[in-house]
């Protein structure tokens, strides 16, 4: 079944690139949004949209009854949950599927199977597939929790079952740290999810973070897209990610690949989602978690395999065969995707939400960029700060690297504050340019240097100069048509009115 | 024409002699070094300025916290020296003594104010704390003394820039 | 020998194209200018610049000396020649070789031997390589002419020897046509070349225009980097580009890319080349000539290899072997390149220079933007009307038009007119999407049909109705903070003043 | 507010009638059908019209040969229709009669002019030929008649929308 129109229950970036996927394939597009977004860019190229409420997202993007209602009186025939907001809600999903209305993702059931941490490495058992010694359900008591971490033996990870993002989570090297960090990431993820469920794993050591895309269609057949390294994290959040990973080898990738394929079938799995794992030094991999949903770093392999991802999401949800075997992926070249973030790496990485009054983008061979926003555009205070995703593709890592360098010298942001700087910092850092990195490396750059812009006198000096002229040009410091600078008068101006006189 | 400036900080005096041919000019920097300029605005505030064949792209930005010029990946805070601003008397008399504002680095929601009008505080203490974009934010004291200002309560939304309290 | 610093002699999107190519591989660039150019990206985007004069070419971009000595003054090491302009012109890459200063390009032996049509089938012979029926040399008289033609029979083809674009060029069909046909074609040829020289082939009927990138280090060694098809034409100026050509197979392709290969070898050629061939129905290729420079429709390669021309021209250009072989070349996916100009298809193709006053830029996976515009550039009289190259890239054909279609439904172009409808009509065309092309294609297509917007009275009513809207936020029209229109107005200045008068 | 204009030659009345909340209103276009819109700019010229649940984008373009505004991929000229304005008055009149110019469609050089003042000449004849972007192009006549006025010289430039010739 083809569909003829899809409704996209997100907002910015991919909101937009999945109202391009569809327009690409012909279907039609409902956009929705919150008071904050009604000048956003998803808002202006949709075919139709429609407000959801004011701007907290509890109001809006999270509103799934409304959202299927608008999709009912628009009939759209799917619903598209990007990532975040509704996109791993299962009872959502299970409500699209009840109401008939086509939800562009996994069935309810495999999303239930798969979303808590602690079921999901039951499932992993169940398929023999590696993970981290450790409990595969949750902690009864502080005794119970005792006893896993004497038998698995320290350091050991507490994590809350329905965590993500770092909350519930506590490192414990020792036992006699075990009762309060118990209590803690308890208590902290009774807060953060409404389940004080915590479970217990070993700790891995300088743990690498690599990720298995998958691709599974509703007929049996599954594929994985090979890996993305996202080790470059700064408190649990990833910031660079890419494509391939320097340590995987094809060896390595197609038993990595092998183990998420067979995992996700397992559970019924159908679309894209993606296996997560650690790797230790010694390249052993162990579960970690699955994400059943886009993920947003997915366009490093877009680049590296020319496929592209929200295509195939639509075509499989239609009802359509996987295009394509294992065997025909092939992986050309290096993509390595920035996550530039409306806050201030300068300043205790503070959120900066507003106005942004001068935007100049980069471009250019290999560079892509995925965001939704422009000159003018107001960066809402009530969702998260990413602005824009700054992917670099080339022949290889370090002419990506050199080229993402190229890109953010082309980039200006004003208005509002960017962490462009921090990329720099990374890219050039000797320890990234040769991929020795860990979940830990970012905080541990971090700590060692503060994210500072180099300045120089003669720098200040031409900028002085600048600013006299801009002030120059103003007419509040006197006549502008006396500024020296060049360029402020439009020519054609003149043409018209003199043209206009003699008409 | 001659314009006072403080940039970064650095009171700067430039005058800008316009030449005959359009766009070119000689500035003379605080009373001193003299440069060869070509100036070209392609437009509003991306300036391509030419000096001995050198080429320099500045970008000029306006927003809450004042002027700034983004130059090769740094940006440089600008203010004009406007002797009628209470800021640049400020700026002048130097700001180290007197009475400091805590403000609102981004605007944001109020959730907890940590002290009271009339409190003495640390600097570095705690003062208000915002949550924007899903964080909390804590913004501290900038120097240790009285609050003498208390401007927010809980609940109420803030600008980028706004004073929240003064710390004397 | 590595470059510390390359010149180019060339403006527009190729000038920026290789300075970012230059930064990404920590070379310093420096750009020249006409007065035309003050404000041109390429200017403003390198590190040094220089005023060549005023705007016509004759006077700036031309000035093979002036720019040797800004070379020489700015110790630039290369030139990068961009195409045309002085990029095939043999007396400047040998003044660069002579003034020790890196032509990046072949030699100017090689450029002078395959300059030439005439000499350049010549050499063909001598390599065995298939080319169209006719003379090798000028044609000394109009009895010449006779003869031949009878020899190889009609329709035949008069071209001029130093021809291109088009120019000096006569298809004769019958004897009797012959004698006035050479008499125009060769005055025509001395005006456009300062050479009369007019030789005569074969005319191929309904060719497809169909050729080679190669690439020759200066070690001997050359590979070819598959076809791009640029059937599309009006009159025999390239309007579409494709890569792979969809009628091209793994056995055509490589014939065709080795003959390429031994063509350039045995012209002692080097660096970046592209040799083009005329292809009949029967999918014979008949060798046309060879372009001894990187070619404006290089980016659709690109895309399908993954590799960064630019970045190897410079490889090469310092002394380096090609980093891979024959075997290692893979095309992925396809690549087609539209040729946005400022001229109005809708009157003539009349040309529209003059300020971009709205400029809406497309972007989103696949498409890839070579400019140098910008909201507020005026597009310069002097020189040629290309405004941007928009490419689009997918996993087939089909996705690529649609993915263009897309994209030209973001772009727009205000102040001047620009042919982005000529794309629409084209990449919706059944023929051109079932690949029936040939290079009197177009030209057939625009007699057939005019290239008019299809306007409806519900359009009309919604654009009288924005157009008012416009008109209420206009001061002349009364007060602007009475339009309905929301948005308007910047909310940090007001908080911004507030905070002024209190700080 | 009530607006006059003409759109792609038609002449249009367009009534606006806001609604309390910012962004909404009434339109009722040429005193019949009525409509309920929901405006909002982006950014100067880039417009977001919401009406009946579709969304529509309205570029405007302003350029010598007046507004216009780019919807769904056309490019549709209107004008304000200000009884001010000679123009407007003229095309009330129609548009077929009277004198007719010969105006330039894009800035360029003069090559050739090839006619001269007085001369009897047919629709479409060619009268300036104009060079611009290496192209050259001929510039014919609106209509049959005698060219009453020659404004430019070989080698002169022109501006676009500048009246070349007029014939009558």
């Amino acid at each position: 079944m083809k569909f003829r129109k899809v409704l996209i229950a997100n907002r910015g970036e991919i909101a937009l690139r999945i109202i391009r996927a569809c327009r690409e394939l012909g279907i039609g597009t409902v956009a929705v949004y919150s008071d904050a977004d009604r000048a956003a860019l998803h808002v202006l190229e949709a075919d139709e949209a429609y407000r959801l409420g004011p701007a907290p997202a509890a109001e809006s993007y999270l509103r799934g009854n409304l959202i299927l209602d608008i999709a009912h009186k628009t009939k759209a025939d799917a619903i598209h949950p990007g990532y975040g907001f509704l996109s791993e809600n299962a009872n959502f999903a299970e409500a699209c599927e009840k109401a008939r209305v086509k939800f562009i993702g996994p069935p309810s059931s495999a999303m239930r199977a798969l979303g808590s941490k602690t079921s999901a490495r039951q499932v992993a058992d169940s398929v023999k597939m590696p993970r981290t010694p450790g409990s595969v359900k949750g902690l009864a008591s502080l005794e119970e929790a005792h006893a896993v971490a004497a038998e698995i033996g320290y350091p050991v990870m507490l994590k809350a079952a329905a965590g993500g993002g770092g909350k519930g989570m506590r490192a414990v090297f020792f036992a006699n740290e075990l009762a309060s960090a118990f209590a803690a990431a308890a208590s902290e993820a009774e807060r953060a999810f409404g389940s004080g469920e915590v479970y217990l794993e070993k700790l891995v050591e300088r743990p690498r973070h690599i990720e298995i895309q998958v691709l599974a269609d509703e007929h049996g057949n599954c594929v994985s897209l090979g890996e993305r390294e996202c080790s470059v994290q700064r408190r649990h959040q990833k910031v660079i990610e890419e494509a391939p990973s320097a340590i995987v080898d094809e060896d390595l990738r197609s038993r990595m690949g092998e183990a998420a394929a067979r995992f996700a079938k397992s559970a019924g799995y159908t679309n894209a989602g993606t296996v997560e794992f650690l790797v230790d030094e010694a390249k052993n991999f162990y579960f970690l978690e699955m994400n059943t949903r886009l993920q947003v770093e997915h366009p490093v392999t877009e680049l590296v395999t020319g496929l592209d991802l929200v295509h195939l999401q639509i075509h499989i949800a239609q009802g359509g065969k996987l295009p394509f075997k294992q065997e025909d992926i092939r992986l050309r070249g290096h993509a390595i995707e920035c996550r530039i973030y409306a806050e201030d790496p300068e300043n205790g990485f503070f959120p900066s939400p507003g106005k942004i009054t001068r935007l100049l983008q980069p471009g250019g061979p290999g560079i892509r960029e995925d965001s939704g926003i422009y000159e003018g555009w107001v960066v809402p205070m009530e969702y998260d700060p990413m602005l824009s995703k700054l992917v670099g593709y080339a022949q290889n890592r370090n002419v990506a690297i050199r080229r993402l360098l190229r890109a953010l010298d082309e980039y200006v942001i004003g208005g509002i504050r960017s962490n462009l700087n921090l990329f720099r910092t990374i890219l050039r850092d000797q320890d990234f340019q040769s991929a020795r990195i860990d979940t830990g490396y970012l905080d541990r750059l971090l700590a060692a240097k503060t994210i500072t812009q180099t300045s120089a006198p003669e720098r200040e000096e031409i900028v002085a100069i600048a600013a006299a002229l801009f002030e120059s040009m103003k007419p509040v410091n006197g006549d502008p048509s006396n500024s020296p600078v060049n360029g402020r008068t439009s020519n054609w101006k003149q043409a018209a009115r003199r043209e206009a006189l003699r008409a | 024409m001659m314009v006072q400036l403080e940039v970064n900080g650095e009171l700067r005096r430039v005058e800008l002699v316009p030449d005959e041919l359009p766009g070119r000019l000689r500035a003379v920097l605080d009373g001193e070094k003299e440069t060869e300029i070509q100036a070209h605005l392609l437009r509003p505030g991306v300036l391509s300025l030419h000096i001995a064949g050198k080429a320099y792209r500045c970008v000029l930005e306006e927003g809450p916290e004042g002027t700034v010029i983004h130059f090769a990946g740094t940006r440089i805070p600008y203010r004009i020296d406007d002797p009628r601003s209470l800021k640049s008397r400020r700026s002048r008399a130097g700001r180290h003594e007197g009475p400091k504002a805590v403000t609102a680095p981004m605007p944001g929601r109020v959730i907890r104010v940590l002290v009271n009008k009339g409190d003495e505080v640390q600097a570095h203490q705690g003062i208000v704390v915002i949550e924007a974009m899903k964080m909390q934010n804590e913004l501290k004291s900038p120097k240790a003394g009285r609050v003498i200002e208390l401007r927010v309560q809980p609940g109420g939304t803030v600008a980028a820039g706004e004073v929240l309290a003064v710390v004397d």
